[in-house]
């Protein structure tokens, strides 16, 4: 991985995110408790406050920044979840990084096994793992098969889609949606939503250059 | 939203400065990270820190002081707090005895003080908070929420501290007491996140939400407004299934400690009526309601509603209960 | 309106009952004519008896108990009660020492109070209320309004009481901590008198109204909604014009009591955002912040809105507000 | 004054009230605490739920009676000024009253004159006494002046209009509006409307005889 992609990843993000407050905001104020929106848009924008600071910097430590500035600073679940995420990929990342598809999609695959570990969830329990973990395993398999990067990021996307489909039916059982039992179902997953904001935000980037 | 504050962004730096002013003579604040700690910081005993989202208020901050807690780390409204925040607070709070983290269960807290854990080179353990009851299925229970139970839990552990116990005494206590509480909350209104700038949900004029929880999300069901007899009613008997199916009995003549709670904009007169018809109905149950608390103790902002909580008390229940207490928002006995 | 009730007719009975059930520790309830004592009759001091209309909550039966009120006396929502109801408190709680009545300055609570006065055998005086400095012009300051003062009189006078002080002691501390108090109100929200079912005036999302009364009475003016620096800046420079209209200074380094009210449905967290921008202000003005007190002290129902009250301290009323104070509302120092 | 009158006038007054409940409900939301119709109406309930005892009773314990019930359980500024007004008639009634006009007047007068001592009132405080004491004046002087039943009738509703007309320019100097200054100017006193009602329902009960 690069700075300059993590970098401009994360400015596509910052906008991608403001681009859907509506959407995502209508998600946790129906199954949550309504502050999703602002704790992503709280924690894009802490990073992009931070372009200037990292643009030096190699892509591990970039990453590990950013990570412990997520933990300091959102709070909630989302907050802690992304921090570990970054967090890992951090441990993962090369110093001098390349776009090397395998390394970024083990980097991935990394961060969210991170987020599966500190929220002890995984597929089926209507959480951001819906969308994260079927996401990083095309992310890993299609990049092992040598699809061009255009194929890649389209199925990506299509992941990201058919995962964030995927909780409108579930009853959550992690996080702040386990009260509702099935009064849940029909809502999508506010966590759930932005990762597949953000994951198309990153692939259109991508698809543009 | 109409509300006194002047930049969203500030609400919760300003509101805890007129906190630490107000009580200046009981906390002290820390900004960046945030965290609140007693003015004379006791020697010698566990250290009870709590924290969780802002929103809440008197919890957490209103309960730091002698007989209650030594810190409370404060996040964004209905975010938890950092884990920064945790460690900060226990760096300035700990003595030899080990630190007990009060964590009310919503995954964001849990994890966030988790990980605080993992940082921390000091010995401590944490009591989970998850009185709420409003979930009825059990499958679900995982998810069982930290609502206004979380308050005996604060007071009786931080009188046990007050006494030189250890953590493991402390920790055990908490345990106990949140084993025998049990809580759920109705609201009328919504609340308003004030970076939201609007409400969490919609509700009708004619409408209520049983089962709430302290931010708003949704409850066991939407329901027609009705009488508050019929309200309470429901209530109670949820408790009370609730602590048949935990096997707490309740038996006859059991001591029961009696909370009605406000979530914010709910005025004392009505929480006065709900507290008559649950205190009513406990007895028909055949329990003995011999403790009683009134008042917004663990708010939702300004939502209006209210919330019941019944403890079943046992000798030291009652004693770490009616020990003395000097915070900014519970004070009896000194 | 929604609310936690059954009839409207019994809401007043039914939140009396809850209140005198929750506190049995400490007060007596009396149904028709309806009043409150202290469980423990006091004796051999002048009897503290207070009065108003209900929807203040906890004015005044919250402060019933020791060093503060021996009786009082609710009437129907924001109606004065009638004679026949302190007649039979005064019947009730006096001792040899005669009775004093804390009165709020309004038409019918003075003329109620006046009869029930005329009818009694007792010896007897009024320390009436009128802090609030809402209405500028003096003309009219015949019917300047008694609001959250009252709870500094309340707690200075029922603290003197139990000394074994006079009548006219007590008479005469109450009419000195009154004319060294001044409060003012802003609402946002109107308050709903339940009989009426419907909010008593109507206010715009943009609007709030600046010296609202605890009745829901209009007050300067309406005006756009602000931030809340330059809200409390308007409350603070209406006190301390005030004072100075009074000839009470303020002089350098004045002590002050501040008390910031929260009318009913403004969440502490709004209420210490005010807090901490008045105490700032009265520091700058010179002054010296050396009590507060912070929460629902003396509410208008359900009203969204704050009242902030100075109270200009002497060695007499400082040592009168720190002495303890044992009662449902307020307590310390026991 | 005799019994039958008194009850009968109460039984009007009753039904004229709650006809009148959203004028004179929305003029104390208005400059007072939005409970005036609602004293007013549980006042006039409580009399009309006294028919049964006070039917067989003399005219000056009739009053007596409604003055004090009135005053146990009313409150607020018009509960304790109307039980005055009661107890105060009671003292000038004659134990067998007839339906003389000048006795009437005379037992009227008494009444308003207790409203005036006890609240320390007068004309152009914006008052209920802004009707009360004008229609006073005018029974007074046309009974003495001989003028028919109808005649008077007229005369004091005339003069009840008059009186709640003039309280729109007024500043209150007395009451709860007090704390509105130059604000109330506008709008009548709703005290001043009550009583109106409550003058018109008398007269037209005894115009319809
Ligand atoms: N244990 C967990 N594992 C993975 N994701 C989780 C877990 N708990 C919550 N989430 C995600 O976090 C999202 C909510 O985030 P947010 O609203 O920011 O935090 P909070 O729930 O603390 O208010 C949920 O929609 C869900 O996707
Ligand atoms: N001192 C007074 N003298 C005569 N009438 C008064 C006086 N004070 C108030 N009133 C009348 O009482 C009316 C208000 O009555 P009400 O709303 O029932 O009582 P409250 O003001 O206590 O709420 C006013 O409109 C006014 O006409
Ligand atoms: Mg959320
Ligand atoms: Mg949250
Ligand atoms: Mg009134
Ligand atoms: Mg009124």
């Amino acid at each position: 991985m690069k700075t300059t992609f993590i970098l401009s990843s994360a400015l596509a993000i910052h906008a991608a995110i403001v681009a859907h407050e509506a959407d995502i905001e209508s998600l946790d104020r129906a199954i949550g408790d309504g502050d999703h929106y602002i704790n992503i848009k709280r924690a894009s924008e802490v990073i992009a406050g931070m372009y200037n600071e990292l643009v030096p910097l190699p892509p591990d430590e970039v990453l590990q920044k950013i990570g412990t500035k997520l933990l300091s600073s959102i709070g909630g679940a989302s907050g802690v979840l992304f921090a570990s995420f970054f967090m890992e990929m951090a441990k993962v990342a090369k110093i001098n990084g390349t776009n090397n598809k395998l390394e970024i999609a083990a980097a991935f695959a990394a961060g969210v096994q991170a987020i599966v570990q500190r929220g002890k969830a995984t597929v089926g329990e209507k959480t951001m793992l819906d969308v994260l973990i079927p996401v990083s395993t095309t992310f890993t398999l299609s990049a092992a098969a040598g699809k061009t990067t255009a194929e890649i990021c389209q199925a990506l996307k299509d992941a990201a889609d058919i995962g964030l489909e995927s909780t409108r039916a579930m009853i959550a059982t992690k996080g702040r949606a386990v009260g509702l039992g099935e009064r849940g179902i029909g809502h999508l997953d506010p966590g759930a939503k932005s990762c597949q904001v953000m994951i198309h935000a990153v692939c259109n980037l991508i698809l543009k250059d | 939203m109409k509300k006194f504050i002047n930049k969203v962004d500030d609400i919760l730096t300003e509101s805890l400065s007129g906190f630490a002013l107000a009580h200046n003579d009981l906390v002290s604040l820390h900004l960046d990270p945030n965290f609140l700690t007693r003015k004379q910081l006791a020697q010698n005993k566990v250290a009870i820190i709590s924290g969780g989202g802002s929103g809440h208020e008197p919890l957490h901050a209103g309960y730091i002081g002698y007989g209650m807690l030594d810190a409370a780390c404060p996040g964004h409204v209905f975010s938890s707090p950092t884990p920064d925040q945790m460690l900060a607070a226990a760096e300035a709070v700990h003595t030899n005895k080990g630190i007990l983290f009060i964590v009310k269960n919503y995954a964001g807290d849990v994890m966030n003080f988790e990980m605080a854990g993992e940082m921390l080179a000091v010995g401590h353990a944490t009591v989970l908070t998850s009185d709420d009851c409003a979930v009825i299925n059990s499958t679900y229970t995982t998810g069982r929420r930290g609502v206004a139970g979380t308050v005996i839990v604060e007071k009786c552990v931080g009188s046990l501290a007050e006494t030189g116990a250890s953590l493991q005494a402390c920790k055990a206590l908490g345990d106990k007491v949140n084993s025998r509480t049990a809580s759920i909350g109705v609201a009328l209104t919504s609340c308003t996140v004030p970076a939201a700038g609007r409400p969490t949900f919609d509700i009708g004029d004619n409408e209520l939400e049983m089962g709430v929880g302290i931010h708003g999300e949704p409850g066991r069901r939407r329901e027609a407004m009705r009488e508050a007899d019929a309200i309470v009613k429901d209530m109670i008997d949820a408790i009370l299934a609730d602590f048949t199916s935990r096997n707490l009995g309740p038996t006859k003549n059991s001591e029961v400690l009696l909370l009605v709670n406000g979530l914010g904009a709910t005025p004392l007169m009505e929480l006065y009526l709900i507290y008559n018809t649950a205190a009513k109905l406990l007895v028909d149950a055949g329990l003995n309601v011999t403790r009683s608390l009134v008042g917004n103790y663990t708010t939702a902002i300004d939502m209006a509603g209210a919330s019941i909580t019944a403890c079943l008390l046992d000798d030291e229940i009652k004693q770490h209960w009616d020990s003395p207490v000097h915070t900014p928002a519970l004070r009896w006995g000194c």
